[in-house]
């Protein structure tokens, strides 16, 4: 399926498939999604991402597309107000704009794709981590660097429903791994010691996971320590297994990409439309659309025992 | 006896300069084989090709039965030569001590060097060259001399059966000089051979038993010691009688231009100097090597400002803190080393003759390359530079012409008083006799010259009045037409008669 | 002697200038043919719109290497400039015009704490710079607590980074400003004069009596200075001030000097030469993202662009580099060889 | 004899002031077990740091070492994971760095091009050189190959043991064997070293290829450690061991320098941060300080000097 000379609104719709960053094997597994709707629909998809922590590499590749006269733009944002001004610009080129994974600002998108909301992963997360703990005791939360805009929406959102739920808890510390694991497992080595007291270590991003578990495994705290995380299912079975990790939190991330580009294509084509309230998404069947938001379920927890189910 | 080494027909350039257009030279065992030459006569530049610094353009090395086209250092090292620089080649971050072991015989990579052993052998030997330098000090701290005598010991200790050395007693003292004699003598009594440079003659007259003289990067002959008076021996040098070569002064001195007063800076280590040049005058400055004239010249310069007495120009007392005042006083100083701070090699001669005038030639400091290229082709002219033209870069100029160069930078500046650092060092003999004509050209439209120059001949020649340095301080100030034993005795002290 | 052909470093320069001008060439050529809609005026537009930091970077980094020193704490002053200018804006509510030029003043002062410990001090600028390339940006980290940013600029800002000007992106008016300005410091003041002679020469441009440390303070400053309007401009472009705005940028601009045939150790180059090794990687990084007809790694080459353009940058830069001494090697073999067979 | 180790002391009691401070304030610091574990962490560092600084001594850089890290870590990872066994996967990693450090190496000794521009150019070459490849995927590894398949504990003693065995032996070889005195003599001076028989070329080519070499047993200890293989492991090495060389006293002009101190400059910059955690601070002002580290280092080296 070699995509031809069809510059953008020629015989074949064109869909640019926007990643937070690219080597990063969360958005590798949504592309893999991705291209199952685009293969379905017939439409040529373009991937491109970031590959450093560049805050402007975005904008530049989305403008890049506009220029090229793509007809979809389907983008995750890594800065929510940097990357709305690309994208507004996109939308006045007459390009259709969805976010997924992480939003833009309302007027710089048609719809957003929510694989669940900045609320339901902080709740998820923190709930999940409640649980373990019964209900006390203190927490950290190891995030990807101090400037991610997503991540820091999270850990709002788990400050404001420990605030409001679990007043017996505490966020003792916030530490940035740079998205390396080996720097995660050092801070959570840190965070340890510092606080005798940690009941439990909460990751908002997936390199973080297995690194804040590889580091209460070797304090010798499994168990003692709970490690709560947004990962993937593969980076974390090995530590979910031997009880290190209680849970992680994923939503189903294949289907993320393949949502995403469905309601790219259905926008593109009218059958979505603003003010409509449900979405045939082929294989996933039909889904909730509240408001803008095109909603993909609640978060999953994958835990010991349902784990090995998942391959991504 | 047999032969050492023997050289045939050796060249080498180095770019547009041919510093040895075939040297034919031979070394017996047991003997002491001087070098001799002027400044530039390519004395430096043959040792190197024997040591495998350098590798030859042409001709052939014969080392003992071995027959070579070049040498690396290794392998001459392998063969048994060692060498003492002219320019010390240590290394001023290790410790003596290690500097004495890198030195020595080349150890296997992987071998261990024992401390220890490497101390007790560097003691040994610095004792032998009569040296009381503490092995664990680091080179960058010692003196020049010191450093000298360091590398004398690095020769020494390497078991050498040919050493080399290129003007070992410029910067020693009467009893290290001794010292040196005796270490000399005890080498060639064990049968070493070896190539002794020096431009003392009264040194090769007792040290040597043959010389050879270079003159011009070419050998005018090979004689025995005993065979030459010291007349016969610098006529082999220069090629033709001394005298004739300075140009005459003429007319009186007028005002005095520069008159410095008990002058000290305790970092360059020198003290109490008080001296006058006047306008139309030129001083020659001499005193051997590391005796403070370049260090004096530098303080003038205000490269390394003076910590105490005064300086007066034009009768005006004058604080100079950095080399842009003192262009603005109106001092100029043609560096001694001229590679590092005197012509920019990269840079065409016009750039580098207007470096010092750009705020008088670049107005609002826009360059104007007309103005620029006009000035340069002036001084081109004027001088006599040897160059395809103004933009030619200083590195494909001759040594004598890159030295025109840089005094042209300074005639630029329009000074009172002009102050040359070895102006002819390294200089082939032509440019020589050119330069101390515009030298003397130059101080009878009324410039005030301060010469410094470590070649005796030329102080002796071109000087109003001389001016003797040693050891920091002022020795003498002589009267133009002094003789040379005079001036000697006074840079070496009291006891200068006695080298011998 | 002298008498042989007049040999001149200008002719020299000229021919890698050429090279590159033949290098842009090609790639032009190669993208208009397999790219899509390469040569559309929007997508000219962007590659240049996209690359102004970068370029305004690469400008100001040419004095400080001519000088023989290096600056790597540009993208990190970007970084800190940016974070201080949308303070000033949201904080302290002055106005974008204002704002910007106190934050070009505060990248100066940046410059200038470089400046002291390099030209003052006499630390050398590799080690000196690194040490600044991580307190500014920490700095700006620590001043927004690493998650604040800033947005909601007023459009009329936000227009310097995203409108057209007579055909051109408004940044570019900019650039191409600063570009005339550096090519006027460089190649018509004596400044400039002073720093290719500091850099063959620190030592002997101090005995000719030029003012080394003034005026390798001035290139350091003056990239300061730069990297904050460099900052300014990439607000505008966003949208949005935070602290990791310009990083990596350093690497990316000295790579653009270096290419452009500016030796590292100084001396030598052009600012002619600069804006052509910029314009090569700019060209680069833009045009493999249009290749979408072509596979390799089983993924089309758009999808790959950055790594790509990243991995053959670094290739070419080798080869620009390799390629004077390997030519030197094999000549000085080749003319052994026929010294040997001439008899 | 002070006087020459100043700047080792100078280290040394900034580190020890540190350890009293976090002493009286935060005594959990030295836990037992969080202490081990965060000191295993840097020996990777600390070896890719012994790389870097014989190549500095040289008077070179290499800002490629946290890529030629990464690679090596990914090949190994590829090796182990198809099922080789655990030597293979080391042999691997060492050869990937040293052929990547002899490409350094030729083309900085060989054809004299300056080394930081090279080692610019292989830093990005083979950091996106590996995104395409790995597109960042974390690389399971097979069980055996952590800690050496031994326990934590072995794993974790034999990771230190190799880690400070290669640091005494550089340290004494770099004083003791006459190969280390030609390093610090290439440094300090090439011509000098060329007269005294020394080859710079190949000095610098050997100083080359061996960074690459430690670079690939760093990747090796660093992969022992978890279970998993992360492609962008180096990321920011290159800069935290120069930064560890420069504080702990090498000349970045070369010549000058040892991996004492070296060790010690490595043990305060690693320190920082974790002693900003058990002081309670929020991480803001990690970079700043490191920063500030590396400035005050180098004005120390400045002042000294410039007494002299
Ligand atoms: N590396 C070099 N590059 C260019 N020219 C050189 C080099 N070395 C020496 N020369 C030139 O070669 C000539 C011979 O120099 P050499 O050092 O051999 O003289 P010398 O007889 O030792 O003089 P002196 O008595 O001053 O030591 C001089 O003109 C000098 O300028
Ligand atoms: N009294 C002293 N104390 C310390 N160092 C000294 C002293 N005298 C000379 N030196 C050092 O010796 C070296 C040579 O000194 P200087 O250049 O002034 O001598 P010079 O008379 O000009 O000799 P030349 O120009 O022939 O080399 C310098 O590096 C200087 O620092
Ligand atoms: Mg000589
Ligand atoms: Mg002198």
């Amino acid at each position: 399926k070699k995509s031809g000379e069809s510059a953008g609104g020629g015989e074949k719709l064109t869909i640019a498939f926007l990643p937070k960053s690219k080597g990063n094997q969360y958005f590798v597994t949504c592309h893999k999604g991705a291209e199952k709707a685009a293969e379905e629909i017939g439409a040529e998809l373009l991937f491109d991402g970031p590959t450093n922590s560049d805050p402007a590499k975005q904008n530049e590749i989305v403008e890049n597309w506009i220029s090229l006269g793509v007809d979809v733009i389907v983008a995750a944002c890594e800065n929510k107000e940097g990357l709305s001004t690309a994208l507004r610009k996109a939308q006045a080129d007459g390009i259709k704009v969805i976010t997924y994974d992480a939003d833009a600002l309302p007027d710089a998108r048609t719809f957003f794709v929510n694989q669940a909301t900045e609320q339901g992963i902080g709740d998820a997360l923190l709930d999940n981590a409640a649980s373990l703990v019964g209900n006390q005791g203190e927490f950290a939360i190891i995030t990807a660097n101090l400037t991610a805009a997503n991540q820091n929406a999270w850990i709002a959102a788990i400050k404001a429903r420990q605030a409001e739920k679990y007043p017996d808890m505490k966020l003792v510390d916030i530490k940035p791994c740079d998205d390396l694991k080996d720097k995660a497992q050092q801070e959570t080595t840190n965070l340890l010691s510092a606080y005798p007291n940690l009941k439990a270590v909460i990751s908002v991003c997936s390199p973080g996971v297995p690194g804040a578990a590889e580091a209460v495994k070797q304090a010798g705290k499994t168990g003692t320590v709970k490690v709560v995380g947004l990962g993937l299912p593969s980076e974390n079975k090995a530590y979910v297994k031997e009880g290190v990790t209680q849970s992680v939190v994923l939503w189903k991330v294949e289907d993320l990409g393949y949502l995403a580009i469905k309601a790219g294509a259905a926008l593109a084509d009218g059958s979505l439309k603003k003010g409509d309230t449900e979405f045939n998404a082929g294989k996933l069947g039909t889904l909730k659309v509240e408001g803008d938001n095109i909603l993909l379920g609640t978060p999953f927890s994958f835990t010991k025992e349902n784990i090995d189910q998942f391959d991504f | 006896m047999k032969t050492l080494l023997q050289l045939s027909d050796v060249r080498k350039s180095f770019g547009a300069v041919r510093a040895l257009k075939g040297v034919s030279f031979d070394l017996l065992e047991g003997e002491v084989h001087a070098l001799l030459g002027e400044n530039g006569a390519g004395k430096s530049t043959l040792i190197k090709v024997i040591t495998g610094a350098h590798a030859p353009d042409e001709g052939v090395l014969k080392v003992g039965e071995e027959t070579l086209s070049a040498l690396t250092p290794a392998h001459a090292r392998a063969l048994g030569i060692a060498c003492i620089y002219q320019q010390p080649a240590l290394f001023p971050d290790l410790s003596v001590a290690e500097n004495i072991g890198l030195r020595l015989k080349k150890p296997k990579a992987f071998s261990i060097v024992s401390r220890g052993e490497q101390r007790r052998k560097a003691l040994e030997l610095l004792k032998r060259v009569g040296a009381e330098i503490p092995p664990d000090k680091e080179v960058r701290e010692l003196s020049m001399p010191e450093q000298q005598l360091v590398e004398i010991a690095c020769a020494l200790g390497s078991g050498a059966k040919i050493v080399i050395m290129d003007e070992p007693t410029a910067s020693l003292t009467q009893k290290e000089q001794h010292l040196l004699f005796g270490v000399v003598r005890d080498l060639r009594a064990s049968g070493v051979g070896v190539v002794y440079i020096s431009h003392r003659l009264e040194e090769i007259f007792a040290l040597a038993d043959r010389v050879t003289v270079l003159r011009d990067g070419e050998s005018v002959g090979t004689h025995a010691v005993k065979d030459l008076n010291e007349a016969a021996m610098i006529k082999l040098m220069v090629g033709r009688e001394v005298a004739t070569l300075y140009p005459p002064a003429e007319g009186e001195p007028g005002a005095t231009v520069l008159s410095v007063k008990e002058l000290c800076c305790k970092e360059s280590g020198v003290r109490d100097v008080s001296l006058e040049v006047r306008a139309g005058e030129i001083v020659g400055m001499a005193g051997l090597v590391g005796a403070g004239r370049t260090e004096l010249a530098r303080i003038l310069f205000g490269i390394t400002p003076a910590d105490g007495g005064e300086i007066l120009l034009e009768g005006r007392p004058v604080r100079i803190g950095s080399p842009r005042e003192a262009i603005a006083q109106g001092i100029a100083y043609v560096p001694e080393d001229r590679r590092r701070h005197g012509v920019i090699l990269e840079m065409p001669i016009a750039h580098n003759i207007s470096m010092a005038v750009h705020p008088v030639l670049f107005r609002g400091s826009w360059l104007r390359g007309k103005a620029e290229t006009d000035l340069a082709k002036k001084f081109i002219a004027d001088l006599g530079i040897k160059a395809y033209g103004p933009e030619a870069p200083g590195g494909s100029l001759s040594g004598g012409n890159q030295q025109k160069v840089s005094v042209s930078r300074w005639l630029a500046t329009k000074p009172k008083l002009l102050i040359l650092d070895e102006p002819t060092q390294g200089v082939d003999v032509g440019a020589k006799s050119e330069i101390h004509r515009i030298i003397r050209e130059l101080a009878k439209e009324g410039l005030a010259v301060l010469m410094i120059s470590s070649d005796l001949p030329e102080v002796l020649g071109m000087s109003d009045r001389i001016a003797v340095m040693r050891e920091g301080t002022l020795a003498a100030v002589l009267p133009g037409g002094s003789d040379a034993d005079t001036v000697m005795a006074a840079a070496l002290g009291q006891r200068g008669k006695e080298v011998a | 002697m002298p008498d042989a052909k007049p040999f001149s470093i200008k002719a020299l320069l000229a021919r890698h200038e050429v090279v590159l001008l033949l290098v842009i060439a090609i790639e032009v050529v190669i993208f208009s043919m397999l790219g899509r809609k390469f040569t559309d005026g929007s997508n000219v537009a962007n590659i240049f719109r996209h690359s102004t930091e970068i370029g305004l970077l690469a400008l100001a980094m040419t004095p400080v290497i001519l000088t023989g020193g290096i600056d790597l704490s540009v993208g990190s002053m970007m970084g800190l400039c940016a974070v201080c200018f949308g303070m000033l804006v949201k904080d302290a509510a002055l106005s974008p015009v204002v704002a910007g030029a106190i934050s070009i003043l505060i990248g100066a002062m940046g410059g200038g704490v470089n400046a002291f410990l390099i030209a003052r001090l006499k630390l050398p600028p590799l080690i000196v710079t690194l040490g600044t390339f991580s307190l500014f940006r920490g700095l700006a980290e620590a001043l927004t607590k690493g998650s604040r940013s800033y947005s909601g600029f007023p459009d009329s800002f936000l227009a310097l980074g995203n409108s057209s000007v007579a055909g051109l992106p408004a940044q570019v008016w900019i650039f191409l400003l600063v570009a005339v300005g550096i090519y006027l410091l460089v190649h018509h003041t004596s400044f400039g004069r002073s720093f290719r002679a500091i850099g063959y020469s620190p030592e002997g441009s101090r005995y000719a009596g030029l003012p080394v440390g003034r005026n390798v303070s001035l290139a350091y400053v003056l990239a300061g200075a730069i990297a904050g309007l460099a900052a300014v401009i990439f607000v505008a472009r966003l949208g949005e001030a935070r602290a990791n705005a310009g990083i990596g940028y350093e690497l990316l601009a000295i790579t653009a000097v270096v290419l452009g045939g500016t030796s590292i150790f100084g001396g030598s180059g052009s600012v002619i030469g600069t804006l052509l090794g910029y314009v090569v990687i700019a060209v680069l990084q833009n045009g493999l993202k249009r290749i979408t007809s072509i596979e390799i790694f089983d993924r089309p080459i758009s999808n790959i662009s950055a790594e790509l353009s990243g991995m053959l940058t670094g290739l070419l830069l080798i080869v620009a580099l390799a390629v004077n001494p390997l030519a030197r090697i094999l000549a000085t073999r080749r003319s052994r060889r026929q010294a040997i067979l001439k008899p | 004899m002070i006087g020459k180790y100043s700047r080792e002391l100078t280290v040394a009691v900034a580190l020890v002031l540190l350890f009293v401070a976090l002493a009286v304030c935060a005594p959990n610091f030295f836990d037992g077990q969080p202490l081990l574990s965060r000191f295993t962490a840097q020996m990777p560092a600390l070896v890719a740091a012994i790389g870097i600084t014989l190549v500095i001594i040289t008077r070179q850089i290499d800002i490629s070492i946290g890529a030629q890290f990464s690679m090596c870590a990914v090949v190994a990872g590829v090796v182990a994971g198809a099922g080789m066994p655990l030597p293979v996967a080391m042999l691997a990693a060492v050869g990937t760095g040293v052929v990547m450090g002899a490409f350094n190496g030729l083309l900085v000794a060989g054809l004299g091009l300056p080394s930081i521009v090279v080692t610019l150019a292989t830093m990005v070459t083979w950091n996106e050189l590996l995104r395409l490849w790995q597109q960042g995927r974390l690389m399971p590894l097979p069980s055996g190959v952590q800690w050496f398949g031994m326990s934590q504990a072995g794993g974790q003693g034999i990771v230190i043991c190799c880690s400070l065995v290669l640091l005494v032996f550089f340290a004494w070889a770099m004083r003791n064997l006459a190969l280390g005195r030609y390093v610090y003599a290439t440094g300090t001076d090439a011509e000098a070293a060329r007269l005294a028989g020394i080859n710079p070329r190949w000095m610098t080519f050997g100083v080359f290829t061996l960074s690459g070499a430690l670079a690939g047993i760093a990747a090796v200890l660093n992969m022992v450690q978890s279970p998993q293989v992360q492609p962008s492991a180096g990321e920011g090495l290159e800069l935290k061991v120069i930064a560890a060389a420069v504080v702990g006293g090498v000349a970045i002009t070369g010549g000058r320098g040892n991996l004492i101190g070296v060790l010690l400059g490595l043990m305060l910059l690693v320190n920082v941060n974790p002693a900003l955690t058990h002081f309670h601070q929020p991480p803001y002002w990690e970079r700043a300080i490191q920063g500030l580290v590396i400035l005050l280092a180098v004005v120390f080296d400045g002042l000294r000097r410039s007494k002299k």
